[in-house]
């Protein structure tokens, strides 16, 4: 009985798509970008840390509490998995694991990235809210790797967005990502996890590198 | 077995000869080259491919999937014979009784990127050859004209140069060019390497 | 009830207080412990104030307009407010909390007061995963709200009356006088719906990260997070302690209560361990088949 | 019931199996006549008492014993107005059937039901 | 006083000379002819006057006994009977004669143009139908009727002559076999009279008891009164009178529906004394059966004037079954006027007047009859139409009315019967003159009236509405209750002022008749009064927001706030369903103004005339059984003050649950009871009765739906409260109607909610949330104690302000929007920031979550609800309430929230007069939100001769099982608030304000608004799981019952063949049927 209603409302459901589509007429396509009222245009600002003890405090909760974007840009991303599993747990150093960019902190470019998915990438990193983090996973990221002579996938993410820890390898083993975790908890305790501040600082030479590749650019300057 | 179909075969050759005679391709020959038409070729007793041209193609096709039970169509892909000046257009089809494959090579014109080759489309034989067809499109810059989303990229958004699949195209002087290498990168072909190990002086 | 005025706002505060510390601490040890079940160690305990800080440090923000910005406010007057509808422990002065301004359907009620406001600033936010995640969580609490109105409406009709301090009053001297004992049927049905109201396991179809991510909140970050965190950790002791207070006899001191709230927290850790998502319209057609026949028992108990 | 008033209702019954059997609408005007008629013998009937004379008063009547020599004449000057305007309805009728005849050249009154329900 | 000889000597006269002067000039002879019909009105008005002013001299009242009062005797010759024509005139012959004269001259100015341009024998004949008509209603022999009978007949079947449509001809001719066969019955049976009784005087032959005399005196009375009954169309032997009625030019069918049958009618009033008693009984059931089965019929018919034909046979049949009634009961004096002479007089004036009107498009079905292009001819149209279909003020209403309350514990079948057969008719009338309304405004096909046609249908109508006064007035109802009718027509003379002017003028009336009724009021009316006479004042500002005219729209606006105030001050049964009616028709006129609302419009009148109706007959039947002393005084005046009335109520004063089961009145008690909470409940729109609601609330005018549903429903509330506080005894008497109500009312939240949640436009959402709301308030009124009532008018109250927020920012947004489809809207937040603020605030309301005073409702509820231990009552309406959640964060959400579609971003904040009244309301409800007191005590204390269920503590509330202290809350959530705010403030660096599309959205853009915005089918899987839940059952089955009476009148229509042989058939065999049935 369950399935007929399921089947009756699906029809039902497809009929009321349809005159909605109808009613819509022909689908007028995107909407322009370069409209203020859907984008905001506002550049990125440098946002200076406090200073003294304040400021190490809030550094060291920001070194323990690194939440992960989950979103998978490359073959790397198969290797995140396990590090919440029972064998590495990097729940322990404050490791978790966020759907959304707003509320990540910290963004694993996981190996090699095709101009589309650098498109993304960008617009993820700029979802983030400052201070932000980039840990690049794999030899792709640092110098192309085996794409180094591919026509659609870049050869240095570092051209693109600031990167705070590099892990070599091809691809690095979960130990080594814990181990580019630490090492980005010791920058960040350090006071130099700054490079949302640099990315804020040099965007038009990104800005610029990232308009190089991408062609199509149906965005702000931007992605707030 | 197969009686519903008009033309029963019971293995690849007789198959062939029935296309002889249907006119498709000629008889038994030597050894040709994979761009000639006519051309036939067994690979093996469950699979062999034809040359036919773009013309007779889609006859050929339509007939292989309602007359012979050739159902299934594997894939559809293209080899730049840029020496020839030619495409050579491949689309295996599978038979699901007598699990026979036969692949019906088409070559056609291999014109400039800008002003494109073409040939029919077949999207309304298999819904699943639009997928192709784009991919085609968009790698090879072979337009099949009627295709659904045909001019749509799956992955090369914004691009402006040459369909990076056609020969002409270089891809390591693009890369190099565009994808900022990071100096000081060296290679280790395994060619190289073992020339330099082996021949140091050359 | 002679206490002055500002005398009472301090004892409120006091018991906040209480309360937020022991949601996250609850919340951490629960974690914990689920971790263990799984072979790992899990986070340190106090991760979640962790959290809250490095979220209330972030530097920028962003706001889709003043309903965005005040959602997350909302929420936390919600949260906050039904706690202090609650008193917290049964016969003292310090914990009774504000909870002379209402009955248990007052608070019954203000449980809506922060999910409306959430769900408001999450629709400005302009997400569709916001929609859709308040669209599932809506529909998906107006089915457990049946088999927990039916448990509390027998707890009031079997003790006569709807307010909470008299509920637990009736439910003293004896372990055999709560309502878990004197009304089985109606704890089952309102622990049931506890489950759908704490959107963990079956039923967090709500907030599902995968599909939607995390629904309602996917535009909040920073600040507003952190609001929404404190208040997941007042708000889930103030479900905890009504909960107890109406079930499970209430509590004469906090460590009766620790005891309590946190027994009562495994049952849905567990369940939640142990069970697969239910789809939305799969959890509404449970919330009005099992848990509410059995809130219908419950409430033959309670008039006969 | 006399014999008059017998045949008087034995005509109106003959009038109406005509006009409700007749397709023809002069027939249909004839029934009428034989119920008009049918009906006049049944007034005169009713007025006629046996053995006295018609009301008229001249010489044959008594004019002090008129009462009771003559029939009662109400009936009588009754049916004479009832002819009358008998006549007139049947000449109304008749013009009628003229009018509907030129109209659609049809006395069968099966063809004038376009108006129904 | 000139002889009534002269009635007959002057169309002779005229007749006779007019051919010769016809030869001088039309002119001429026109002058003649209308000279002498004007010498016949005036003559018969002298009468009319002498005589019944002679009555009031020598009796003091209306009313009276026949001819020997005031009238007058005339032999023609100057010799006694049979020798001579003896005529009579009283008051009843001048009645009949000057407004059936008045209606011939009515006639034949309509007919003027073609009374000019034919032969001058159309002027004759018409002279022979009135002079017929003349003798038919004075003569006193037997004899002469049937010659009189006979003049009118000939004349009239030769005025038909004279037409020249296609049909005219074949239905003459059956016209005159139908004539023919009844003027042959006729004869014989005079002629047996006379033979019996010796004489044709009819006082002679009544005096002769010819009925018992035996067989043939049966036969020969039965013969005669078939006769007359023939002429006077009854059901089924009435086929080729709709022929005539169809096919013959409307002026002279109005000669014919109204002159000659007011005519017969009075030669069958004068035969009467001499039925006997089962003939009279068949005659009842005859009339009534002819009323009903032609009114069914008359739903099927697609041609105007056939539809107004069937009409006309039903009247007649009404009026032939009031004569019976009449006389099986006695009736005399006042009743009789009422009754009877109301129907005839509203009959005869709205059929000529609906016949008129029709004579420009006469060809055409209802269809496509566009109606005059001019307004006043559509005000016309709609008064007659009022007019037969029996509402207020005109005669008919009050008639019905009466004739209802005589009758019903005696005849409820022809009761039923008379309802229903009205409720049919009623129907078609109005969906006719919806679809006129309709195709005036859309086509451009409407016609001029010309002035020989509207002054003579404007004298019609005035006559119909100062004869409905007098009638009204003659049956005791105060002036007062006349107010709405007066402020709209006098709003009406001044359509031609600017609308605001109109609108500012209708203000200035609402709160004049507020300033000066509701100090007057005190207790539960004054609650009441404030709530329609404030809430109806502050629509009224907020439709001032108009940009474009819309005549008509501020008299029915006024006279609809009006009529509910009436509602309140009514002081019996009979003017409460006065105003109650002018109510429903001021509101079913004003939805009607709605471009869409044609068939919503009619669903709404037929639920509103069908629920009236029912009302009406249960308050008939409640006064039936009652003891009279109950209604002496002011009813309602006296439950103002409530002790008086409410002590003498029997088992009212009580304690606890079985204060109310005493139970005296029996069976009829409940019935009443139950008859008229279904009354109420239909214009609540209860669960099954609700199918009009959300089409007309949605198709009516965006500033009239605001009024519909936040004061305008709240008048079943107070009509059904004001009958539980009255005659709570009988709630009791058959079963346990509390508990019905009760469940009801929870149902109807339930379901009213649940269908609102499915609603993708948003009017409809309000719509069936307003059904679910009342469903609370229905529900609350059935708990019978305080603490439910005091509920019921809390949520009355409340939902006035939040319902009232809600739909005037929904008329904000559809205003500014241009569409009424929640899903097309979103992100207006920005561009209407004061609509967004009122509708939050009344959506925190509607939903019951603290601390605004939404809340205080739901606490009242579940304190009543748990104390009196309605537990599942409670469950499902705490169920019922949180789905509330859904439509209202959908609204708001998918309105206000969410993505701004680019043709939106021009949109600005809703104009001032529409704002207005919001903040108002949001005032209001935030000051009862701080202080519930400032609400709840004056509601204690208006039902304080109740025993209370709760009390104050101090600012708590306290009920026997909880507490509940509004402003604590309020104080506490705002400080918690203003806290956490100032917390956000401190620790949050500037955030960047975004724009729309500035969402993650999983790393790619947006596309568009409308493909970023969820909105449709919002609740998708809510309708999977709950979905089957909203099966239109109850709109399938009242479309079931539609079609199945229209198919019984589409069936029972068949037997008009159109043969004339067929119809002759039918006549005969219906009197042999009659004659078998009466003999038996």
């Amino acid at each position: 009985m369950s399935t007929d209603i399921n089947k009756e409302d699906t029809q039902t459901q497809q009929e009321s798509i349809r005159q909605v589509v109808e009613a819509m007429g022909e689908y007028p396509g995107a909407a322009d970008a370069s409209d203020p009222q859907l984008f905001c245009e506002a550049r990125p600002k440098v946002e200076k840390p406090f200073r003294g003890v304040f400021e190490k405090f809030l550094n060291w909760a920001r070194a323990n509490s690194l939440w992960v974007l989950g979103f998978g840009t490359g073959c790397g991303a198969i290797e995140l998995r396990p590090l919440m599993t029972s064998r590495f747990d990097a729940s322990r150093f404050g490791v978790a694991g966020r759907p959304t960019p707003r509320q990540s902190s910290v963004f694993i470019i996981g190996g090699y990235a095709s101009v589309k998915t650098l498109k993304r990438i960008v617009r993820s990193y700029e979802q983030m809210q400052n201070p932000k983090f980039v840990i690049a996973l794999g030899s792709c990221t640092i110098n192309g790797g085996m794409y180094w002579d591919s026509y659609n996938t870049i050869n240095r993410i570092d051209q693109y967005i600031p990167v705070d820890v590099y892990i070599t390898g091809c691809m690095p083993r979960p130990e080594a990502i814990l181990a580019g975790f630490v090492k980005l908890q010791e920058l960040i305790k350090a006071g130099r996890g700054e490079k949302a501040n640099e990315y804020a600082e040099h965007f038009d030479w990104y800005k610029a590198n990232q308009k190089k590749v991408i062609k199509d650019w149906d965005m702000p300057d931007y992605n707030w | 077995m197969n009686t519903s179909y008009q033309y029963s075969y019971t293995n690849i050759e007789e198959l062939l000869e029935i296309l002889v005679e249907k006119g498709f391709i000629a008889p038994a020959t030597e050894q040709q080259h994979a761009t000639v038409i006519g051309r036939r070729q067994v690979q093996s007793s469950d699979l062999a491919f034809v040359t036919v041209a773009p013309e007779a193609a889609r006859h050929l096709i339509l007939d292989l999937r309602d007359r012979f039970g050739f159902t299934h169509l594997v894939l559809l892909t293209a080899v730049d014979y840029i020496e020839e000046g030619k495409f050579l257009l491949t689309y295996l089809l599978h038979n699901y009784e007598l699990h026979h494959d036969i692949g019906v090579q088409v070559p056609i014109g291999r014109e400039a990127a800008e002003a494109g080759a073409s040939m029919e489309s077949i999207h309304d034989l298999w819904a699943q050859a639009g997928t192709y067809q784009r991919e085609l499109k968009e790698m090879f810059g072979i337009d099949f004209p009627g295709s659904p989303r045909v001019d749509e990229p799956f992955i090369l958004e914004g691009w402006d140069e040459v369909p990076p699949m056609r020969r002409e195209f270089d891809t390591k002087q693009y890369s190099e060019t565009t994808y900022f290498p990071r100096p000081g990168r060296s290679t280790n072909d395994p060619a190289d390497y073992m020339r330099q190990k082996l021949y140091p002086k050359e | 009830m002679e206490t002055s005025l500002v005398l009472k706002i301090a004892y409120a505060a006091l018991s906040l207080f209480i309360a937020f510390n022991y949601g996250i601490l609850l919340g951490a040890t629960t974690y914990r412990i689920r971790a263990r079940v799984q072979g790992r160690l899990g986070i340190r305990l106090y991760q979640p104030y962790l959290d809250i800080i490095k979220n209330n440090a972030k530097r920028t923000s962003i706001s889709h307009g003043i309903m965005f910005y005040l959602g997350p406010i909302f929420r936390i007057t919600g949260g906050v407010g039904t706690f202090l509808f609650i008193p917290m422990i049964y016969g003292s002065v310090v914990f009774s909390n504000f909870s002379f301004a209402g009955d248990v359907l007052l608070v019954l009620y203000f449980i809506f007061f922060g999910q409306l406001g959430m769900a408001l600033g999450a629709g400005e936010g302009g997400h569709p995963y916001s929609a859709i995640g308040v669209s599932r969580g809506l529909a998906q609490m107006t089915a457990f709200e049946v088999p927990f109105t039916l448990a509390i409406i027998a707890l009031a009709v079997q003790h006569n009356t709807l307010s909470i301090t008299e509920i637990i009053a009736a439910q003293q001297g004896g372990i055999l006088n709560w309502s878990l004992f004197t009304n089985p049927a109606a704890t089952a049905a309102a622990l049931i719906a506890f489950l759908g109201m704490n959107m963990g396991n079956p039923f967090s179809v709500v907030t599902a990260p995968q599909e939607i991510p995390i629904g309602p909140p996917v535009e909040y970050h920073s600040n507003y997070l952190g609001l929404l965190q404190t208040n997941r950790s007042i708000f889930n002791s103030a479900k905890l302690i009504l909960f107890m207070n109406l079930f499970f006899g209430g509590a004469t001191n906090l460590i009766v209560m620790i005891i309590k709230t946190f027994l009562i927290y495994m049952i849905t850790v567990i369940i939640g361990v142990a069970f697969p998502r239910f789809r939305v319209e799969q959890s509404i057609r449970f919330f009005l088949v099992v848990p509410t026949l059995i809130g219908l028992v419950g409430l033959v108990i309670a008039l006969w | 019931m006399s014999l008059v008033s017998f045949i008087g209702f034995a005509l109106i019954l003959v009038g109406l199996w005509g006009m409700l059997t007749r397709k023809n609408i002069i027939r249909i005007i004839i029934g009428f006549s034989i119920i008009d008629t049918g009906i006049h013998l049944v007034m005169v009937s009713i007025g006629y008492l046996p053995g006295r004379t018609a009301p008229i008063i001249n010489s044959a009547v008594d004019k002090a014993q008129a009462a009771s020599q003559i029939v009662d004449p109400i009936p009588s000057a009754l049916v004479l107005t009832a002819i009358v305007i008998g006549l007139a309805i049947t000449a109304l009728m008749l013009t009628y059937a003229v009018r509907m005849y030129r109209e659609r050249t049809s006395l069968n009154i099966d063809d004038y039901k376009e108006l129904k329900w | 006083m000139v002889s009534p000889i002269y009635l007959i000597v002057i169309p002779l006269a005229v007749a006779f000379f007019i051919s010769f002067f016809d030869r001088l000039g039309r002119g001429l002879s026109l002058t003649l002819f209308y000279a002498g019909l004007i010498a016949l009105t005036a003559i018969s008005g002298s009468w009319l006057l002498s005589t019944v002013t002679g009555i009031i001299g020598s009796e003091g009242a209306i009313g009276g006994q026949l001819s020997q009062a005031a009238g007058t005797l005339v032999f023609t010759a100057g010799l006694e009977p049979p020798l001579s024509i003896a005529l009579a005139m009283g008051p009843q012959e001048a009645f009949f004669l000057f407004f059936a004269n008045l209606a011939g001259l009515g006639a034949a100015v309509v007919l003027g143009r073609r009374m000019a341009a034919e032969s001058v024998t159309a002027m004759v004949l018409f002279l022979m139908v009135m002079l017929g008509a003349q003798g038919l209603v004075m003569t006193l022999d037997l004899f002469n009727l049937f010659v009189f009978l006979e003049i009118s007949s000939i004349a009239t079947y030769s005025l038909i002559a004279l037409e020249r449509s296609r049909g005219s001809m074949s239905a003459g001719f059956k016209y005159i076999i139908a004539g023919g066969i009844a003027s042959a019955l006729f004869l014989i049976g005079t002629i047996y009279l006379y033979r019996i009784a010796g004489s044709l005087a009819i006082a002679d032959i009544i005096a002769a008891q010819p009925a018992a005399a035996g067989m043939a005196g049966v036969t020969a009375v039965f013969l005669l009164t078939a006769a007359l009954l023939i002429e006077l169309k009854p059901f089924p032997a009435n086929g080729w009178a709709l022929d005539v009625y169809q096919s013959v030019q409307s002026g002279v069918v109005s000669v014919i529906a109204v002159v000659n049958s007011a005519a017969v009618l009075f030669a069958l009033y004068k035969v009467f004394p001499m039925l006997p008693a089962p003939l009279t009984n068949a005659l009842l059931w005859i009339g009534i059966t002819t009323f009903f089965a032609s009114n069914l019929i008359g739903l099927r018919q697609s041609s105007v004037k056939r539809m107004l034909g069937y009409s006309s046979s039903a009247q007649i049949g009404l009026l032939i079954s009031v004569l019976a009634l009449s006389a099986m009961y006695g009736w005399s004096g006042r009743l009789q006027v009422i009754v009877f002479a109301s129907i005839f007089f509203g009959h005869i004036f709205s059929k000529a007047g609906l016949f008129w009107l029709t004579e420009v498009q006469e060809e055409r079905g209802w269809k496509g009859w566009s109606g005059p292009r001019a307004a006043g001819g559509v005000l016309l149209l709609a008064v007659f139409i009022a007019a037969l279909a029996g509402l207020p003020p005109f005669p008919t209403f009050w008639a019905k009315w009466v004739l209802v309350k005589s009758i019903i514990l005696q005849q409820p079948l022809v009761v039923a019967m008379l309802l229903l057969g009205s409720l049919c008719e009623a129907v078609y009338l109005l969906r006719w003159f919806g679809r006129t309304v309709h195709l005036r405004r859309t086509a451009a096909a409407s016609w001029n009236t010309p002035a020989r046609i509207a002054l003579p249908a404007a004298a019609a109508a005035i006559l119909l509405t100062v004869g409905g006064v007098i009638a009204g007035l003659a049956a005791d109802v105060e002036p007062l209750m006349f107010l709405p009718l007066a402020a709209g027509l006098v709003l009406g003379l001044l359509v031609w002022l600017p609308s605001r002017l109109q609108g500012f003028i209708a203000a200035a009336l609402v709160t004049a008749a507020g300033a000066l009724f509701i100090p007057q009021m005190q207790g539960m009316a004054s609650v009441f009064a404030l709530v329609f006479y404030g809430g109806g004042l502050l629509m009224l500002i907020a439709t001032l927001y108009k940009r474009q005219d819309s005549p008509g729209f501020y008299p029915l606006f006024a006279a609809l706030v009006l009529s509910l105030g009436s509602l309140i001050q009514a002081t019996g049964l009979l003017e409460f369903f006065l105003a109650w009616e002018i109510m429903t028709f001021s509101s079913y006129f004003l939805i009607l103004l709605g471009r869409e609302a044609e068939k919503p419009a009619l669903n709404y009148a037929t639920f509103s005339v069908g629920g009236a109706f029912v009302l009406m007959s249960g308050m008939a039947l409640m006064a039936a059984v009652l003891p009279p002393e109950i209604f002496q005084g002011s009813l309602i005046a006296a439950q103002v003050s409530a002790e008086p009335l409410l002590a003498a109520a029997p088992g009212i004063i009580g304690q606890g649950r079985d204060v109310f089961a005493v139970a005296p009145n029996g069976f009829l008690g409940g019935l009443a009871f139950t008859l008229i909470a279904i009354g109420f409940l239909t214009k609540i729109g209860a669960a099954g009765l609700h199918i009009w609601l959300p089409d007309a609330y949605a198709e009516a005018n965006d500033d009239v739906t605001p009024l519909l549903s936040a004061v305008l429903s709240k008048a079943g509330i107070f009509g059904l409260m004001l009958f539980v506080l009255l005659f709570p005894a009988a709630l009791f008497s058959w079963f346990n109607l509390p508990f019905v109500l009760r469940w009801v009312g929870v149902l109807t939240a339930f379901f009213g909610t649940l269908m609102a949640v499915f609603e993708e436009d948003i009017k409809r959402v309000f719509a069936y949330s307003s059904m679910g709301q009342l469903g609370y308030i229905v529900l609350a009124v059935g708990l019978l104690n305080q603490l439910g009532w005091t509920t019921a008018l809390y949520l009355t109250v409340i939902h006035l302000l939040f319902k009232g927020m809600l739909f005037l920012t929904a008329t904000a947004v559809i205003d500014r929007t241009g569409t009424r489809q929640m899903y097309r809207m979103g992100g207006l937040i920005k561009n209407m920031p004061i609509s967004f603020i009122s509708a939050l605030i009344a959506i925190i309301a509607l939903s019951g979550v603290p601390p605004l005073a939404g809340f205080g409702g739901k606490w009242l509820l579940y304190n009543a609800l748990t104390a009196n231990n309605y537990v599942l009552l409670a469950a499902v309406a705490f169920f019922s309430s949180t789905i509330a959640f859904l439509y209202l964060f959908r609204f708001i959400y998918t309105v206000f929230l969410g993505q701004l579609k680019i043709e939106h971003r021009r949109v600005r904040e809703a104009p001032a007069a529409l704002l207005l009244p919001q903040v108002v309301f949001i005032l209001a409800l935030m000051a009862v939100s701080m202080f519930p007191n400032l609400l709840i005590q004056p509601l204690q204390s208006a039902l304080a001769m109740f025993p209370a269920d709760a009390g104050w503590q101090n600012g708590t509330m306290v009920s026997s099982i909880g507490y509940w202290n509004g402003s604590a809350v309020m104080w506490i959530t705002m400080s918690v608030f203003i806290l956490m705010l100032l917390w956000l403030l401190f620790v949050q660096r500037k955030p960047q304000p975004v724009s729309q599309f500035n969402i993650v959205f999983a790393a790619e853009r947006p596309e568009r608004p409308e493909t970023t915005h969820y909105g449709y089918n919002f609740f998708a899987p809510y309708r999977k799981a709950l979905g089957f839940l909203v099966t239109p059952l109850a709109g399938r089955f009242w479309h079931r019952i539609a079609e199945v009476t229209g198919s019984i009148g589409g069936a029972a229509r068949r037997i008009y063949t159109g043969n004339g042989q067929t119809y002759a058939l039918h006549i005969l065999l219906f009197v042999t049927i009659l004659y078998f049935l009466i003999a038996r």
